[in-house]
């Protein structure tokens, strides 16, 4: 565990995330262009994709692929119930931001899960390609029961629930990461060749400006927000800790790799900072964004990054015993 | 001199999440169009806050001309939702030319 | 009490390649100065639309102040291609400071 | 039929380096909040301009709708740095909804 | 041809631009920032007229090089008046309408041409290097021959006629084009491997994004397009055939090699779909884009992506004989 | 020199930056979305600060070092002293606008240094990584002694003071510039290389189209500009002629071999025209940007990267003899 976490604390991509936070508390006005900031989350999303795609051509489907998507898709609805009842009991928080807040942990952060897979690769434990699909089928689950969760029986006008389900299920992360995740597969390993000069070798670099980014948007919205107690601070911290725990014993008990173990941890671990708060913004409009995206974003993803993915990495390494280290 | 009508202006700022709720209470209403303008950052008693496209939590400004009669059944429509979803809506009164359109 | 006089502001939406077409009438009308603000998308009779730069199919906002004189004969000019360049425009009274500026 | 009551609407168009001289000015007033939108480009007494973000030479808008006291007060309080500024400042009535909050 | 007809639709790049038609037609959300899709446009113009002037100044300029030159003004000019006639008659266009529509398809699409050379590469079939300058020359005088002919003899306000032929030929694409053209020609084969990281390697990944992006707004047009007659969609899908055809075959007869003459073949059969919509807005602004944007970007592009690239470059086969097939 | 000064014009880079001044000249509509400039120049920097931070991980930090940063720091805050007599005397500018105008030429430039490395490489005389901490040390020293300068005694509000100073000192691109430096010492040569496709193999051709931009920039606002006259023009050429020949002397005494000292030179000619420009919009709002900005963006910055940089390394090699010619 120690080398791994002196690694992620002299990675680049690391090094970059705290040069924002530290940016952004000193007051400077280092900003990325919101454009630049949005085409350089497509740009991971489709490279993360292709290059899953591209793995799963290689290596071909097993059954391990059905069962790691079904235990992401179960994880991604169920996880919000464990975050409810601590929010609402704990955390003191009403039903309504109590649903919202738990959809958020119960779906996933792309770049958490593709910051994990870099420091996981410089371990020499990669995960393996078909995650993609995993984190991608984790992502909207969550919304249903995290709506469900906050609406209680009365879901509301009719009307607008085929359009809702419709945009949770072809929103824009979705769609490209499976988009992206299908071309790998098609194309397969030389077709990907094409492009991997810009899908594969920028993709690091790309990384580190984009952690730059979130490090300016976590710190600056922690600055200025007022609604965070300290009881919601305890939760964004213990929260992924649990919920990534709970994420490698299931991993570990379905016979994923170390390496894959340790990225459905994350997955689990991880709250999600894109998809879901604009889809709360919509069909919960009542519900605080300062609460919600404050934890998501200010406490639990930086958490993630410098702490978390450590911790379960070096967790999944332990209960897959010394044979598990290096697969 | 060329002839002008009045007619009513209506701004209202949402959440870019929010937009389509806006455009659809605009479109029920019977008015001709609307249109969006970018917002770039803006302070309430919320906080401040910046564009951030990636969060999407970014506001935008609708802007749409209509008939006073028009007017009123958009701001009537909208009223009980203002407070809840935070919008914030100003109108008043301008010249137009070819009137009839609005 | 700051005083403050009354002058015209218009505003046009117009198809991005046309700024150019009303900002030459805005310079020709005598009027000091203008200003564009972009547009992200929009609803009219011709149906919706996006930003699209690439295809040059965006719009933009143009603003101008002026006095009412001058606005008249802006809106003089502008009228005959109102309908054939789909321009929007609106125009009402606002306070201005340092009015001889405009 | 809605409620509405009378508030004053001040747009003012400042370089982006001043926009916060600008809303602090506002903040001071007492006003409950602002709103920037970016501007594209323009044209004055000191000829036409883009926007240049790189070398900070872009403009922005700023607005606030605030109740006609704290209006005076904000026009007060920016008049003596109009013209040293570069500031363009207009005002107009317009109705609101729920206007306990300004 | 089913060789190539099958790699195209194994290429990432096609399969991004499916991608984005789909996405669009599901209604999912997903949107490239307009700066972002901007800027990668730039980057392929400059990067594909850097490409043609190093391979020029590799190869040198020979008298074939003004007869393509001049062959493809000549068509760029005269193509309009078949397009005209199709338009008016087949396509019950009004005057004004059908030259505004006539110019779009004597002019070029720089991203079919784009495509198409990347496809031809796949097959073997590399376009040579000055093709770009053909290109670049393509794009003004169908501009020209459209207004005349929709504007007949009168020819509005002289004033801003002088005006109007700057903007022509000053257009941003040309100016990059050419521009990058002579820079790569200066610069020869040692000053572009400086730059070839950036404008050679990433190349075929941005045009994926690009093509995702263009795909997402083809659709989304056509969605939303209320002036599309069937007529109007046939003339879309036959115009571009039967003038690629002709471009194949003035091609083969001013002696181009075989990539050579499939890529004037389509950029005979592509249709523009940036500087002649802008130009005609400012110049025609009663003609109606919904007209000729939706035909030439929503129709003839796709068709030109998906199809036409395919029958073109296997009819330049054939014509060719086996002798070309390999220059 | 013949050599280098002809490399010059030979380099993509350059001939970008002459693209984009001709299509200004020329007024061509051609024009790079502010965003990806903007997202391009912070590229740039972290490129540029990561490079210099690892090859002092390599080197080790030297006594030389810190020489090197104390006379940067010193010339930063002097030279505006000279600058500030000329632009009263022989430029008849009052007080206020001289001491704007003389804060840009103590500053530096990012860009001209970045494009002064690139042709210094091309001749083999590369530069020693740690001028690029020195280049940071030079950004904000001027912008003290300018505002002295144009304000005398009477230094304004004193509540804005401290204010102004954390502006400055955390302006975005001094954060980004050492915190990227600062990163590249952590993560060394193995961190850098994970990351190095993106910022060392890109680095080339983002700065052509940066550099095309800012040709478009440069010239625009000089066909634009109304308060520019003959003799603030002649100041604009020379001064940067004089101040780069002077740092070119004091980068020799201080023992800098032959490529840092030209780049010294380079930094010492280069005038500001990102950080000072915004600062100065603030502080001193004031004085006309159509005269500071126009001297230092508009002529300055063209001869530098045209003329001078070719002039002040052959300065540099001829004063070092032959022996520093290649150290
Ligand atoms: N009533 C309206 N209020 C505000 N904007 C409008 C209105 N009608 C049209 N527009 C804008 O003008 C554009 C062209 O309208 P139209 O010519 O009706 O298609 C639309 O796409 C909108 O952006
Ligand atoms: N009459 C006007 N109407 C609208 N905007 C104006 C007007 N005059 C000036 N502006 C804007 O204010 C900026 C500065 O004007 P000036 O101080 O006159 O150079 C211009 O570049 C325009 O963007
Ligand atoms: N008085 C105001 N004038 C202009 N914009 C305002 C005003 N109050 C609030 N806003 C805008 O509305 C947003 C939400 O306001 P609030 O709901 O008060 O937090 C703010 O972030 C501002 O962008
Ligand atoms: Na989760
Ligand atoms: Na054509
Ligand atoms: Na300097």
């Amino acid at each position: 565990m120690d080398v791994s976490a002196l690694q992620t604390f002299t990675s680049p991509v690391v090094l970059f995330f705290i040069l924002g936070l530290f940016a952004a508390f000193v007051r400077s006005d280092l900003a990325i262009p919101e454009a630049i900031a949005k085409g350089m989350s497509l740009y991971l999303m489709a490279a993360i994709g292709l290059k899953g795609g591209v793995a799963v051509a290689e290596s071909g489907l097993s059954p391990l692929v059905a069962v790691a998507l079904l235990a992401g898709i179960v994880a991604s609805f169920l996880l919000p119930l464990i975050a409810y009842v601590v929010l609402k009991g704990f955390g003191k928080l009403d039903r309504l931001n109590a649903g919202a807040v738990a959809a958020h942990y119960g779906s996933v952060s792309v770049v958490t899960y593709v910051t994990a897979v870099e420091i996981l690769e410089l371990s020499a434990l990669p995960a393996a390609g078909f995650m993609v699909a995993v984190l991608a089928a984790m992502e909207t689950p969550a919304i249903l029961s995290g709506l469900m969760l906050a609406k209680g029986g009365n879901d509301g006008e009719k009307g607008n629930r085929g359009e809702m389900l419709r945009e949770v299920f072809l929103n824009a992360s979705v769609v490209l990461l499976l988009g992206a995740f299908g071309i790998g597969m098609i194309a397969g390993p030389s077709g990907f060749a094409e492009v991997s000069p810009f899908f594969q070798a920028g993709f690091k670099g790309v990384l580190c400006l984009f952690l730059l980014d979130m490090g300016l948007i976590a710190a600056r919205r922690i600055m200025a927000s007022r609604s965070i107690t300290w009881r919601l601070t305890v939760i964004a911290i213990l929260l992924p800790v649990f919920n990534g725990a709970l994420g490698v014993l299931v991993g570990t008990a379905i016979g994923l790799d170390v390496g894959s173990t340790a990225a459905f941890g994350v997955l689990c671990a991880s709250a999600s900072y894109i998809a879901v708060p604009a889809a709360m913004r919509l069909a919960l409009p009542e519900a605080d964004p300062g609460v919600y995206l404050t934890m998501s974003l200010s406490i639990t993803f930086p958490f993630n990054i410098l702490i978390n993915i450590g911790l379960l990495t070096a967790f999944a390494q332990a209960i897959a015993g010394p044979a598990g280290a290096l697969p | 001199m060329i002839e002008t009508v009045i007619r009513k202006r209506i701004e209202i700022l949402a959440d870019t999440p929010l937009v389509k709720v806006v455009t659809k209470a605009i479109d029920e209403a019977g008015i001709t169009g609307w249109t969006v303008l970018p917002v770039q950052s803006g302070s309430g008693r919320d906080g401040a806050w910046r564009e951030e496209r990636v969060t999407g939590s970014d506001k935008s400004l609708i802007l749409t001309v209509a008939s006073q009669e028009r007017a009123e059944k958009l701001s009537e429509a909208l009223a009980p939702i203002l407070s809840s979803h935070g919008l914030l809506l100003t109108m008043w009164d301008v010249e137009v030319i070819r009137g009839e359109r609005f």
